[in-house]
């Protein structure tokens, strides 16, 4: 589950006199209407088949039940079935509808991914901002808990957070994830801000009288608009990566319609014994394309974040 | 089962390894094998407990940990048949009630324990005291009715607080050690007894590994010559769901104990000569209704439910057919029938009729509004939660069906899906409209009743009831309650059950909906004569009597 | 000297946090683990006997007295290295349970994690050496397509392809039934052939992440000045690779290695549970699920230590390796 | 005797998301045997990409689009890498510009020296002895042997360089590439390395090719100087026939930024304007929107490089001059009004020497504690300084990177608090300020950055920028402060002010930048300006513009300033007072002329010694140049990522 490394780091540029270069990428950005960053991720081939993808994917979320041919938990229909002209995908032992739930499917793994990936992106932001601006005392305080969240073991973590609390569903998942989630943005981003933190143009805010909290907001944070979107995007993935995991252990709310729910009953429901192949290979792979797709807007991601590029 | 054809080419790239590692898996399940004496070499068994990492442990009465083979190596007094509640004599010949408060056993002379040393009441008598010494051993609670036990010659006489007719399954749920062993424990809460296990029982241990336990048959054994088996194996079935139905499709297990989905398909198909099943009702899945709360607590409400539920559908789409039509009674037909009244049409399962229900509802008061709202005695529509717990698929979707029902007589439900913990927490504090619960189903039709319906067992909503968290409050109820539990003769008894099937059947404390099903599976290519809906001579967990009736298989 | 001081303050922080977290986390639900395991036992269509409850409750002496003291307790008694006596395996103690499943989950997931690494980091540098040529874009792409396939679910279609179709390998387990755990051939031989496919769903997935970052690392340190000059001097191209470009770039990958290491627990959970792997991951799930207070606890807590020896033998690693670090702070 | 002649190169940036840039085009010239050429030319010009190019050491997206480079009668852009690998530092050896980065860090510095011998057993021997040869060349550039057993990290940095010029030589190259060598390092050590380098050029014989943005090193270093603009090569001439008389204009302007800080007029030219965008086509003289003596015909025709005098030069100009004389007609810079900024001895129109101060600086001590792995080490960067500062006057500070100035800078605008001693103004003292009333404060002292390029956001618009003290300070509401900014920006001379107004500092050039910075700083109305170095981070040709902006701004407003820089030149331009800075302690102070004409202090004649006059009989290297590795890097506009 832990991948090393974090995020690819995008190639460095070559060196040389290239500055115009970059003052044509950006200059070049604003004259769209778009925010700049996401020019940049447009250009990227790579990057814009992701996006679309993914736009994809959220439209199939907000337009499930046009799609859908049937219900997520309609459960009217013969039991484990194979893939059929009436349910391309089969059924499940409860007689649900698989290809339905896999669209259904698309709206839980976003919500998570876009709620969670929010939540932990705030709070690793908080956090990280605080402590890295204010530096002191509050810092070695948050720094404690950012390395605290380091070294907890994470899964073991979830699952057991996710197997006591008191309610069950996709709060809880949500919650879960973003509690055990935030500490490695929040040391990228408080590593970050103390190097932004030095720079002429924040002294220059605090002479123009403006104060912390504006820095912070103002000044500091549309600079890390890049490190930010990198933060979030990995955030999401992580989330949607483990909403699956979890569920699939059982440990998400069976009520819920997830891809991970789905593989989690496909493998009691003994899919395999009946030779619901589709029931099983259908989540897993909708799900992989959905990561792909992150994992694509993260190449453009990267060319964000490369440092060249970022420095105005 | 189909196997995609595809897959072939996905794993050519691996077949080299494969091959070098080659080599077969798993345990050799259709081979016939027959040895010496008429006696079949060995039988698959599934799971034999203690959890993922079993660690060797025989005490028989760690409940929660002790391995299954247990079950094959200590004995009790008597046997209650756990599917038509029969008595069946063990390590006792016979027993009389001295008198309401004095039951007298008299041990089976002959009986050895499987290291040679006699079987004796000493042993009995010990046995009990050392429960009554350590309670954390007393699983079954025994000592709640017992004031003495002592041996007597051949005879162990039980003395009883107050007459203890209701206790009797109880004591001949406890298994009996060997007081030459036992004594000798220092403290016997935390024995394993994990070294070759003094018991009377059948088999007796041969090897041990957390993946497989080994058992073999007992020499000494009191009805030796009824044991055909040479060996038991258990083996770990920690698989997970899939793996272990395959592994039963197979034939790997010769008897098993595992849900399976879709099992005529998955299984019995598989092999249709040898692979069976027998899935006997077991306790009462029942709508509980919270009867401090209006409109349950209007019987005529409660009355009219009972044709509102589509049991049928419940069976067939949410429990896969596995499952039976449960009486209204709140005993376990047709095990049970003996006890109801002759009167009670079709054993007391009363049928869906939603016109009738309808009906009923309406004479009752409560009355549809112009939108087809059913509306309560204050005139509001009636709307309330059914919880489930939304791990239990099955539960899940018979809820649905069973709310469908509801709303289709203008109710509003609500379908609320918390973790089986928390549905159990707000069912034993009251805290629910409808829910599920499963009562009875044992041979002890005084915990069976009192269990869900004495006034004893239950607490103010708010506090945690141990029973009847329905909270039925009822002067006659208790009355047949304590009648019951001191009666001896089993007329006596069956009067009293009449009366609570009555209850039931008029009061409708909660309505039962399906009998849970206890699971097993067994395959005929080794062994026959396993207890199955044709003869039915026990239950799937009265191990020591089918395990005395198999034979080897003769094709 | 500060900086020991600071960093053992830190390990015993920390330590403090897991462990009350630890304690804390479990409390939050009803229930306790008497009616945990018996629930375990009886299936849900049966009713819980109330007297065999109230056993179980004794045998295992059941959690009483405010949550402080508890607390209290519990604190002392891990003091005293007591880490208790396992619920689900009463009454043998935790220690035993742990000490059984742990040589598994090293075994399968330290050779897999190694093995990674090796392979992930020789082929990310391997991609890096031939960059922006079809074989970087091979190893690139593959390595980034596989990467976004779900681990758990290849896991579960390695068992349906060679175990359930094929009948290649087992379906899980660490071993056959009919071996003996013992140092005999024939019991490794079938431990190994029940490691293959755990090990092989680890093997596709675990090299990605060295793979991309090597790669990255070292299209970096090949974009430095001192790669540059490194053209610029002649050297043949293996030297630059080698010395100019993997022998800096491998450097954050090592720390990763060491915490990955630490990390095992975390990462095996889902393997295990897959594959019926007789490991400390799924000794946690079963701990969970079982309200093991004390098992879960000292697992949680031996890989919070794992976790914490990782860091600073990621850190000591990294001196060592890295001249540059060897006057810093490590901090 | 030409050894490398290159023909019509061009070189292209081809990123994968922005337009083509032709960062060198059609450039032709050729270093002979043992022949020491500069390369002149401002941040952005080609000049490193056009080394590299030499090199063979392009990157993606950079590649060669055309011409030749012949080395030694062999085409190097035919040459496979193979091929190539023989060539390389036996023929072409190189000494990178930012030599911080050019070793590799993990391997001591004895194995670079032995892989690059080892790489080369031909032209090194099979068993030559790494020690012995290694060594050999350490004591070439003055370094110790035991720097063989060093990592590059243990090493300062101009022990780097040292070792990087010493690893250039190891195998007794034909050729050496010097790219910026020495940037980014102080003063005397600049001038040590640069000298050895050119006893060792002279004795060893070895062609160098010197890239440098800094004039005087490369006029005082160089037999030949050729000048690139926009990649191109618009001027190419001997080293004293250009200090003599330059050809294009551009060149006019570059030598025209310097002068001695102590004759009694000081006039220095500046140029207007940024280069041109090369990912476009220009149909005319590159130069042209900056010229200062264009006609029409530079507008539509672009000029060759063309021989004139004793070397070549790419101005239509120059080509119709009648007798082919280099002398440009018209060309003097000073004949624009606008691109010149003198000084001259007499007093200038400012407030009164002895007029009441308004800021006093009193015996003001600061120390740093460093926390170490073991322990912590204390330095005092201020020791015991005092001064005042008065309306209309500037005071400059004057010392190197590590003096201490840049630490008066921020106890002086409250940023940090002096150990000991006090900072009145007024009759507050600011070293005992707090949160609120600092702020406050600010409203009177404001401070003017040193680089430009970092003191702006990059993501908020000047109108943003000006308009937070406006609102803050003055409390402005947003419409008042709009028209306000834009007022400011007229005084800075942004005209006219609306095209900048919503401007992002990515679109504007450092100069225009740098104006930003000063309108902001001027924004609240400030009695006290503290200006740390504010052109020290331009390129040369546009210094003397911000200069006379501020000299205006203090003479317009009574403005009370502390000029900070640690050139003398600049401080001569703008300042009433000098006081010289050395180790934290003013080493010298009095009224400009008198210490600069008549310095006392080694140290402060050591800084004037650093002042490049070209042409002059010691021209020691030294201009645009100051403290701290970070310089070289935002110089100019920071590379483009691919």
């Amino acid at each position: 589950m832990t991948t090393p490394g974090g995020t690819p780091v995008a190639a460095p540029a070559a060196a040389g006199d290239t500055e115009g270069v970059g003052i044509a990428a950006l200059d070049a950005g604003r004259t769209h209407r778009m925010p700049g960053w996401f020019v940049i991720l447009w250009r990227n081939g790579k990057c814009r088949l992701g996006l679309l993808l993914l736009a994809a994917f959220v439209l199939v979320a907000v337009l499930a039940p046009y799609i859908a041919p049937f219900g997520p938990r309609v459960d009217a229909f013969a039991t484990s079935q194979g893939p059929t002209g009436a349910h391309w995908l089969g059924t499940t032992a409860q007689g649900e509808d698989v290809y339905s739930q896999i669209v259904y499917g698309a709206r839980t793994s976003l919500l998570v991914g876009v709620v969670a990936g929010t939540l932990s992106t705030l709070i690793a932001m908080a956090v990280g901002l605080t402590a890295g601006y204010l530096q002191g005392f509050v810092d070695e305080v948050l720094s404690f808990f950012v390395n605290l969240g380091l070294v907890v073991p994470v899964l073991p973590l979830m699952i057991t957070l996710a197997a006591y609390a008191p309610v069950k569903g996709l709060g809880l998942i949500i919650v879960v994830i973003t509690v055990t989630g935030w500490a490695h943005g929040a040391r990228i981003k408080r590593a970050q801000i103390i190097t932004l933190r030095t720079r002429d143009y924040v002294t220059a805010a605090k002479f123009a009288g403006d104060s912390t909290a504006r820095i912070i907001t103002h000044e500091i944070a549309p600079n890390m608009m890049s490190l930010i979107v990198v933060g979030f995007m990995s955030s999401a993935l992580g989330a949607i990566g483990a909403e699956a995991g979890l569920a699939f252990l059982g440990l998400g709310d069976p009520q819920t319609t997830s891809w991970g729910t789905m593989l989690n009953q496909a493998s009691l429901g003994g899919a395999m014994t009946t030779g619901q192949w589709a029931w099983v290979v259908a989540p897993g792979l909708i799900l992989a394309l959905l990561v792909t797709s992150f994992t694509l807007i993260n190449f453009g991601v990267d060319a964000l974040s490369n440092p060249h590029l970022r420095e105005d | 089962m189909s196997r995609p054809r595809s897959t072939t080419a996905l794993v050519a790239g691996t077949a080299v390894l494969g091959l070098l590692l080659a080599g077969c898996t798993g345990t050799d399940g259709s081979g016939k094998s027959t040895g010496a004496g008429g006696r079949i070499d060995y039988l698959n068994f599934g799971d034999f407990g203690g959890g993922a990492a079993p660690k060797p442990n025989y005490n028989p009465y760690l409940d929660a940990v002790k391995l299954s083979s247990t079950l094959y190596m200590f004995e009790t007094l008597y046997i209650v048949e756990g599917n038509s509640c029969k008595e069946k004599p063990w390590l006792a010949d016979s027993y009389k009630w001295q008198d309401p408060e004095t039951l007298v056993f008299d041990i089976r002379p002959g009986v050895k324990w499987n290291d040679g040393k006699s079987f004796t009441a000493k042993d009995v008598e010990f046995t009990f005291n050392m429960l009554k010494k350590h309670p954390a051993l007393d699983v079954r609670g025994a000592w709640a009715k017992l004031n003495s036990v002592k041996a007597n010659g051949g005879k162990v006489v039980f003395s009883f607080k107050e007459p203890g007719a209701s206790a009797f399954t109880i004591i001949n749920q406890v298994p009996i050690v060997p007081k030459h062993i036992w004594s000798k424990v220092k403290d016997p809460t935390t024995f394993t007894n994990a070294k070759s296990p003094v018991g009377t029982g059948p088999m007796k241990m041969k090897s041990f590994s957390p993946k497989q336990l080994v058992t073999t048959r007992n020499g000494r054994y009191w009805q030796a010559d009824k044991v055909k088996v040479n060996e038991i194996r258990f083996n770990k079935t920690d698989a997970g769901g899939q793996v272990e139905q395959l592994k039963l499709s197979r034939g790997e297990y010769d008897q098993q104990g595992l849900y399976v989905p879709d099992i005529q398909k998955t299984y019995v198909n598989r092999d249709p000569k040898h692979h069976h099943y027998w899935y006997a009702p077991g306790g009462p899945v029942s709508i509980y209704m919270n009867l401090t709360r209006a409109p349950f607590d209007d019987v005529r409400f409660r009355r009219a439910l009972t044709k509102a539920f589509d049991h049928q559908k419940v069976i067939r789409r949410a429990q896969l057919g596995y499952v039976t039509h449960a009486s209204q009674s709140g005993l376990v037909v047709p095990g049970q029938k003996d006890f109801l009244p002759k009167t009670l049409p079709d054993e007391g399962r009363i049928g869906y009729d939603p016109a009738a229900a309808d009906k009923e509802l309406t004479k009752a008061g409560y009355k549809k509004d112009g939108e087809g709202r059913r509306l309560g005695k204050n005139g509001k529509p009636i709307s309330f939660s059914f919880k489930v717990p939304g791990s239990y698929t099955d539960w899940v979707a018979s809820s649905k069906i069973l709310i469908e029902n509801l709303k289709s007589l203008g109710m509003d439900v609500e379908q609320e899906t918390p973790t089986p913990k928390s549905q159990e927490e707000d069912r034993a504090t009251g805290n629910y409209d409808m829910t599920f619960g499963v009562h009875g189903g044992t041979c002890n039709n005084y915990t069976n009743f009192s269990e869900p319906l004495s006034s004893a067992r239950t607490a103010p909503i708010g506090k945690k009831a141990d029973g009847n968290q329905v909270r039925w409050k009822d002067a006659r109820t208790d009355k047949l309650l304590g009648e019951l539990r001191v009666a001896v003769s089993r007329d006596r008894q069956k009067q009293a059950v009449h009366g609570l099937v009555d209850i039931m059947m008029d009061e409708v404390p909660m309505i039962p909906i399906w009998y849970g099903a206890k699971w097993f599976q067994y395959t005929t290519n080794k062994a026959e004569g396993w207890p199955n809906e044709r003869n039915a001579y026990a239950a799937a967990g009265d191990n020591l009597v089918w395990l005395t009736h198999l034979t080897p298989a003769k094709d | 000297m500060k900086f020991f001081v600071r960093r053992t303050g830190f390990f015993l922080a920390t330590l403090w946090a897991a462990v009350t977290l630890n304690f804390l986390i479990p409390r939050l639900e009803p229930g306790d683990p008497a009616e945990a395991l018996l629930s375990r036992l009886t299936s849900r269509t049966e009713a819980v006997d109330p007297a065999q409850l109230a056993a179980v409750r004794k045998l295992l002496g059941a959690p009483d007295g405010n949550l402080l003291q508890q607390y209290w307790e519990y604190l002392a008694a891990l003091a005293n290295g007591h880490f208790g006596v396992s619920y689900t395996y009463y009454p043998y103690s935790v220690t035993d349970v742990i000490s059984e499943a742990m040589p598994w989950t090293l075994v399968l997931v330290g050779v897999t994690q190694i093995f990674s690494f090796v392979v992930g980091t020789a082929l990310g540098a391997w991609a890096a050496y031939r960059r922006n040529t079809r074989t970087d874009s091979l190893i690139t792409l593959g390595s980034t397509f596989l990467g976004t396939l779900p681990f758990f679910w290849i896991g579960l279609l390695l068992i349906f392809v060679f175990a359930i179709t094929l009948n290649w390998f087992p379906e899980g387990g660490g071993y056959g039934g009919g071996s003996q755990p013992g140092w005999t051939w024939l019991f490794f031989s079938d431990a190994f052939q029940h490691s293959v496919l755990p090990a092989l769903s680890l093997l596709i997935t675990g090299p990605i992440g060295w793979i991309l970052g090597m790669r990255n690392n070292m299209v970096q340190t090949l974009g430095e000045d001192y790669a540059r000059l490194a053209r610029a001097k002649g050297l043949p191209r293996r030297r630059i690779a080698l010395t100019y470009g993997a022998r800096i770039a491998i450097l954050p990958n090592v720390t990763g290695f060491a915490i990955a290491l630490g990390s095992i627990l975390g990462g095996t959970v889902l393997v295990e549970s897959i594959f019926n792997y007789p490991g400390m991951g799924r000794l946690l799930l079963e701990a969970v699920s079982n309200k093991d207070f004390p098992l879960m606890q000292t697992l949680f807590l031996f890989t919070t230590i794992g976790v914490l020896i990782a860091n600073f033998l990621a850190d000591m690693a990294y001196g060592l390796l890295d001249p540059r670090v060897r006057r810093k702070d490590a901090t | 005797m030409t050894l490398l002649q290159v023909e019509d190169l061009s070189v292209t940036y081809r990123p994968r998301d922005s337009a083509a840039v032709r960062a060198v085009n059609k450039v032709s010239f050729t270093v002979g045997h043992g022949e020491f050429v500069g390369l002149l030319g401002e941040s952005g010009c080609g000049k490193s990409t056009l080394g590299h190019a030499v090199l063979r050491l392009l990157e993606k997206p950079a590649s060669i689009t055309g011409g030749t480079i012949t080395f030694d009668g062999r085409d190097v852009t035919r040459l496979g890498e193979d091929e190539l690998r023989p060539m390389r530092w036996t023929n072409l050896s190189t000494v990178f510009q930012s030599s911080m980065n050019s070793l590799n860090p993990v391997i001591t510095v004895r194995e670079q020296f032995a892989d690059t011998l080892a790489a080369h057993p031909d032209i090194a021997g099979e068993r030559v002895d790494v020690d012995e040869r290694a060594g050999e060349l350490l004591e070439l550039v003055s370094l110790d042997r035991g720097v063989l057993r060093r990592y590059p990290h243990e090493l300062s940095g101009g022990m780097k360089q040292r070792v990087a010029l010493a690893l250039a030589l190891v195998l007794r190259p034909r050729f050496v590439l010097l790219d910026e060598p020495t940037t980014g390092l102080d003063v005397v050590v600049q001038r040590d390395i640069l000298d050895r380098l050119r006893e060792l050029q002279r004795s060893l014989g070895f062609a160098v090719l010197f890239i440098s943005h800094d004039l005087g090193t490369v006029m005082e270093m160089a037999d030949r100087v050729m000048v690139m603009y926009a990649g191109e090569i618009v001027e190419d001439q001997p080293a004293a026939d250009m200090v003599a008389g330059q050809l294009h204009p551009y060149s006019v302007g570059l030598l025209g930024s310097y002068a001695d800080p102590r004759d009694a007029v000081v006039d220095v030219a500046f140029t207007p304007g940024r280069p041109p965008d090369l990912s476009r086509e220009h149909p005319g003289c590159l130069f042209e929107p900056r010229c200062p003596v264009s006609v029409d015909a530079c507008r539509t025709k672009h000029p060759e490089l063309l021989p004139a005098r004793r070397g070549r030069a790419r101005c239509l100009l120059v080509e119709v001059a009648p007798d082919g004389s280099a002398r440009t007609p018209n060309a003097s810079p000073r004949d624009r009004s606008g691109t010149v900024f003198s000084a001259d001895a007499a007093a200038r129109n400012r407030g009164p020497a002895d007029g009441e101060p308004i800021l006093v600086v009193e015996g003001v001590t600061k120390t740093y504690r460093t926390q170490r792995a073991l322990g912590s080490t204390t330095t005092t960067a201020v020791d015991d300084v005092s001064f005042a500062l008065r309306p209309g006057r500037v005071s400059a500070l004057v010392g190197e990177s590590g003096s201490g100035k840049s630490t008066l800078a921020r106890l002086v605008t409250g940023v940090e608090k002096p150990g000991r001693g006090s900072i009145r103004f007024k009759d507050t003292r600011v070293d005992r300020l707090r949160r609120r009333a600092l702020r406050g404060y600010r409203r009177h002292a404001q401070l003017v950055f040193q680089d430009p390029f970092s003191a702006l956001n990059p993501t908020r618009t000047v109108a943003y920028a000006l308009s937070r003290p406006l609102r803050n300070h003055l409390g402005m509401d947003g419409a008042q402060a709009r028209r306000r900014a834009a007022e400011l920006l007229e005084v800075v001379g942004l005209s006219p002010a609306a095209q900048f107004l919503d401007k992002l500092p990515g679109q504007l050039s450092g100069g225009q930048r740098q104006r930003v910075v000063i309108a902001r700083a001027l924004a609240p109305e400030p009695e006290v300006l503290v200006a740390d170095e504010p052109i020290s981070m331009l390129d040369v040709s546009i210094r003397a513009e911000i200069l006379e902006l501020l000299d205006q701004l203090v003479r317009d407003r009574g403005i009370a300033m502390l000029y900070i820089t640690h050139d003398l030149l600049s401080a001569r331009l703008l300042a009433d007072e000098v006081m010289v800075l050395n180790k934290g302690v003013i080493v010298e102070r009095g009224p400009t002329l008198k210490v600069i004409g008549e310095a006392q202090d080694p140290y402060t004649r050591r800084l004037l010694a650093a002042i490049p006059r070209p042409g002059q009989e010691r021209a020691p290297a030294m201009a645009g140049r100051s403290d701290g590795a970070g310089q070289t890097q935002s110089l100019g506009r920071p590379p483009h990522g691919d």
